[in-house]
């Protein structure tokens, strides 16, 4: 158990006025940090040659747990994208799920190995199947919520995707879709200030993606991406909005993107050094533990046994996971339509 | 028995399915307060409400994309694409998401979804209101696609592909909507999707087609009947995946085949017919496979000769059946 | 000639101060006049059983002539839509032209007969070729303001469409992409309230379709639709703006469709006699006449001269246009590639 | 003669065009500052600048459309789809428009692009990074669909097709990029889009084929030889519109022919292959057509063990001919 915070803080308590117990704010700080453990571990699992592929969410993680906190985990539906792992963290996936998941296992609730790292799905938690080709599941999540509402269900549809990725007809047409039925809907816009090695200015000519919501009669609003507060603070408002039936909301996590695109890229052919090193002052996984710290939630003992807990999870995950089988190669044809036997 | 259209039927099927199940909604361009340009959904706006009956906005994507997540949440939605045409901007949703979605997820979601669109020709439409689309769908595995040629089987495999756990794509043939009509029964019955219909015994040529073509068929086989020349014929009615067994035995029976389609040539659903043919029953053939389908153009052209140009006829039909039984 | 209108008036003279000469706007009219009688034209003979289908530009004449005047015909591509006789005849497409496109005859500079009426482009024009499916031409129209750019030439790119197709996808990355590269484009969107049966409420939840142009970064404008010097200035203000290398505009002219949608349409079973009867009283035609009246600019004599005349060249037209031949069957193989031969 | 990459093929293809005609630019996806996800157009950037080497926002369907565009202007523009399973958002610019331009405006206006897409798989992609899509386009009138399988043949028809003036489609094998390795002319040279191309000559069974498949036939055919059964190969090279004189030359060389594609078998660009010949030669066959293709299956899994239970391997290769070679 951890102290409530006194009272006699330097620093204003920004959480309890959003209704955040300190345990609350502990938890969404352990699941950023495992996001940020679990993702540094893959890149080594990586360089040894054991994972063929990473798709990163370094700097991302505050946005993605604040957001998930926010949401009712018990019927909520939810369509994260491929970065999302602090997310499906904070939604009930479990580590050794992320790593069956990246070492495509049979065991792998998302895919059973049959999709690439990071396309998250998974039934049991409400969480649709994301494929490859960005944006598809933005109209996914407009269907659920408008199915939901059909069937009179008070639930809402969360959905995320890049700012890049906002460029595609399919998150046009799926605002719009959502907006005219006012539908319980919430688009959540990561912005990380690059698709792949194209810049922000080269993506988007308006200022903020939270700017198009004007086009499609809903609010848009943009938060600080470092600060689970302020992510949690924005969807929880979304999702008043939602239950309320207003409709939907747009929202913007303004973020970087602190590792290359995946694996697969050589970042600093597009950008500097120096902008990701500036870039990390501004990582939420170390300002929200200054936050913490400074309001005397979290102290070195706290931190190490942290640390030590996610480094055993980890540790057993990856082992468990790299051990478990494939699927066997005759599965390959299964599940191309409904097994009728 | 009632005689209904082709279009009614499309219709009765809508309206049983939709009493019968809750979760069956229908959604796309005009098919509400309008009942589609066409009339196939025409009163059931009217008796199931604006929450059942979906005018959307106007963008295919979305119409498929929305339905795919509304299947995913447990409804059977019934989307209408105004013409097949038109489905393009919806192609991403439909071949990466909706066929997919069983098998990326590993049997975890599933997409019921039944696309529903008018398409084929000689209605005066031009280059875009008269396509063929099946064969640019016929190669992705996930989906299925209909295409019925009788009111009977306008029905009967509506409402199958409405209960089927898959997502199926309907094409509806619009010339055939006010021009075919024939007896179906009022009550409640499926047809198995997948499963192709002879639709006449016959000893000498053998046919393989699908929807309106079959008709044409049909005439030239009660006339050639007279000059002795027997015509069986294949309805393939599922042109994807193709009902194998069906085709290898209609080509067995009589060793010449005609196969006929209305799409252009090349590349079309007709060409898989002719390879399994080739690959199975080979030495079966008594004749060189022949297939009759409209020219590798684009599309029909809006003037009335270049649409006649363009159409399979049935002088044609006659005589590729002829020239087989002689061979 | 006419008299210059006096300062007498006692409307307020309007097109002056946008620099247009008396004459100017009666050419305005006058274009906007013939395409309404085309129009009417083409009802009678679609119900003697003369032509399938008419599609119908009624109720929009005024934005798309005063558009068509605010545009450089010597330079600027223009990509109008099925509904754009008003822009056409005014851009320089005769009506014997337009009467052989809807006879869809070989000689039919559109497309030969090969396309359903109002499918323009008009090479000689600098008049892209249209399509059936809605809203392909707004990449088109980007290209060619992209295209100019990239060869140094001073050109502006025009494009329209409906509200409905503004939820399009396409509608949505050619915005984008104009604007990311500061492309020389109008877009303008003709806002007749109807997409087919489906109103404006149920295809956007915006207010206009302008409030779009925030979410791309580009001015939005809507104007007017009934008043052709309304479309003048808001497209010659777009078009000062592109030829500064300022990008893409989007405009909206509120309209009306006073027609059905097409001769295949029953537009009472979703709007009412009262709606369209309200509607014709806005009617630019007759309002932009009442301005010309008023100014001075337009008396019964210059009235009657001008519908005989109109009258005459219709009436010509499609006589020609009905005897002309079609192209014959065996052109139907040709241009589907290059001819080589 | 300098022997190059499969991918230093296509670099060299681009950088020749582009300095040849100021209207040719190149544009997509990260193919700028990046050169490219595979860097194909490395280097181009720093060569010609980001007005001819242009980094596009995210969005398939105004890369076809707004390339369609310029093209119409009188450019000849290059655009890349990043990987070819994500040209489905564009389907309805490349089929609706790009194919039809020439046709529906009766020849006035013209569409001279070049759309390039890696393809293929092998490379642990997964389900959509691996895909074939050729067939979802090879029945569209109005489109040329390239494929080649050397270096020599990247150049000579990437360089044909930027010329042409017509739409092409110039898919490239996405393991071939590093993998396949020849001989390429320093100097200009071009190769006719539509003509097929004999790899290999052969007397005893025909294979026709296309892309990386190309390799894993003259493979199996070196190793055949010594088994003293002799192997005539065809690579298609353009997989539409065919070049049918060379398929039924091809098949009537050896009587027995094997039609192979790394795209799933049902309604593949090979069943219109087969088509063709049950059409044309079929008296001249002495067994039955065989094709070898990928399974019914959406896509190759991830997953290494499943992604080989997809994909075609030499045995069976072998196993095919072999088993021909006997009949
Ligand atoms: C339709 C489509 N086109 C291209 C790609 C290749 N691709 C994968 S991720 C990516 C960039 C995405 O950028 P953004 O939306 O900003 O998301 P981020 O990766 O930055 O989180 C691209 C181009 C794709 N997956 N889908
Ligand atoms: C992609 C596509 N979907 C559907 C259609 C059928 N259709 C033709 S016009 C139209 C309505 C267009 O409405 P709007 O954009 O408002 O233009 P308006 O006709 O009102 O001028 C529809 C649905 C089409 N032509 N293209
Ligand atoms: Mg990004
Ligand atoms: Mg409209």
């Amino acid at each position: 158990m951890i102290r409530e915070s006194s009272s006699t803080t330097q620093v204003k308590n920004r959480h309890r006025e959003l209704g955040l117990s300190d345990q609350d704010v502990l938890n969404m700080y352990t699941q950023m940090l495992k996001a940020r453990r679990v993702d540094e571990r893959l890149w080594l699992l990586n360089r040894a040659g054991k994972i063929p592929f990473v798709v990163s969410c370094q700097g991302q993680e505050a946005a993605q747990v604040g957001a998930a906190f926010a949401l009712n985990q018990k019927k909520d539906y939810v369509a994260p994208y491929y970065r999302d792992f602090g997310f499906v963290f904070a939604w009930g996936m479990t580590v050794k799920e992320l790593m069956l998941n990246n070492f495509a296992k049979a065991e792998d609730p998302n895919s059973g190995g049959r999709q690439m790292p990071g396309h998250f799905g998974y039934r049991k938690l409400r969480m649709l199947s994301h494929s490859s080709p960005v944006t598809t599941q933005n109209p996914h999540a407009v269907g659920i919520a408008l199915a939901a509402k059909l069937k009179g269900d008070d639930v809402v549809s969360f959905v995320t995707f890049g700012e890049g990725s906002s460029n595609q007809g399919d998150f046009h047409e799926a605002a719009n879709f959502a907006s005219v039925f006012k539908l319980p809907v919430i688009f959540l816009c990561e912005n990380n200030h690059y698709a792949i090695s194209v810049s922000l200015k080269r993506q988007l000519a308006c200022a903020h993606v939270s700017d198009r919501a004007t086009g499609y009669g809903m609010p848009g609003k943009t938060f600080d991406g470092n600060d689970p507060l302020a992510a949690y603070a924005a969807v929880k408002e979304a999702a008043d909005r939602a239950h309320r039936g207003e409709g939907p909301t747009l929202l913007e996590a303004d973020g970087y993107r602190l590792m290359p695109h995946t694996s697969d890229d050589n970042d600093l052919s597009y950008r500097t050094k120096k902008e990701v090193e500036d870039a990390k002052k501004r990582d939420g996984v170390l300002t929200f533990a200054d936050y913490l710290r400074a309001i005397g939630i979290l102290d070195e003992v706290t931190e190490e046994k942290l640390e030590e807990q996610i480094r055993k999870e980890i540790d057993e995950a990856t082992d468990y996971a790299e051990h478990a089988p494939f699927a066997t190669a005759d599965t390959v044809f299964r599940y191309v339509y409904e097994d009728k036997d | 028995m009632a005689v209904i259209s082709y279009i009614e039927a499309v219709t009765q099927a809508l309206d049983e399915e939709m009493s019968r199940d809750q979760n069956v909604f229908v959604m796309g361009e005009d098919v509400g307060k309008r009942g589609g340009v066409f009339q196939a959904t025409k009163g059931l706006y009217e008796k199931y409400g604006e929450n059942r009956v979906i005018d959307t906005p106007l963008a295919e994507s979305a119409i498929a994309g929305v339905g795919i997540g509304a299947a995913m949440y447990g409804m059977r939605p019934v989307a209408e694409m105004q013409f097949s045409d038109f489905m393009l901007p919806a192609a991403n949703q439909i071949i990466s998401e909706a066929a997919k979605t069983r098998y990326r997820s590993n049997n975890e979601w599933t997409v019921p979804i039944t696309i529903r669109a008018p398409f084929g020709g000689g209605v005066h439409g031009g280059l875009y209101h008269s396509q063929s689309m099946e064969a640019i769908f016929a190669n992705v595995p996930g989906l299925k696609i209909v295409i019925p040629s009788t009111p009977y089987d306008v029905k009967g495999l509506l409402k199958a592909s409405i209960r089927d756990n898959d997502p199926v794509i309907f094409f509806e043939h619009k010339r055939a909507y006010r021009l075919i009509k024939g007896e179906v029964p009022e009550d409640d019955y499926v047809l198995p999707l997948g499963k192709a219909d002879i639709k006449r015994e016959g000893r000498d040529v053998t046919v393989i087609t699908y929807g309106l073509m079959v008709h044409d068929v049909l005439q030239a086989a009660e006339k050639l009947e007279k000059e002795g020349i027997s015509v069986h014929l294949l309805d393939l009615r599922t042109v994807y995946p193709l009902d194998k067994d069906a085709i290898i035995e209609a080509a067995r029976k009589t060793g010449k085949v005609l196969l006929m389609t209305e799409d252009n040539k090349e590349g079309s659903v007709i060409s898989e017919v002719a390879a399994i043919i080739a690959e199975n029953c080979l030495f079966d053939l008594d004749a060189p496979i022949r297939r009759l389908a409209a020219p590798d153009v684009p599309a029909m052209p809006y003037a009335h000769p270049l649409e006649q140009a363009f159409m399979v006829k049935p002088e044609q039909v006659e005589k590729e059946i002829r020239d087989l039984a002689e061979f």
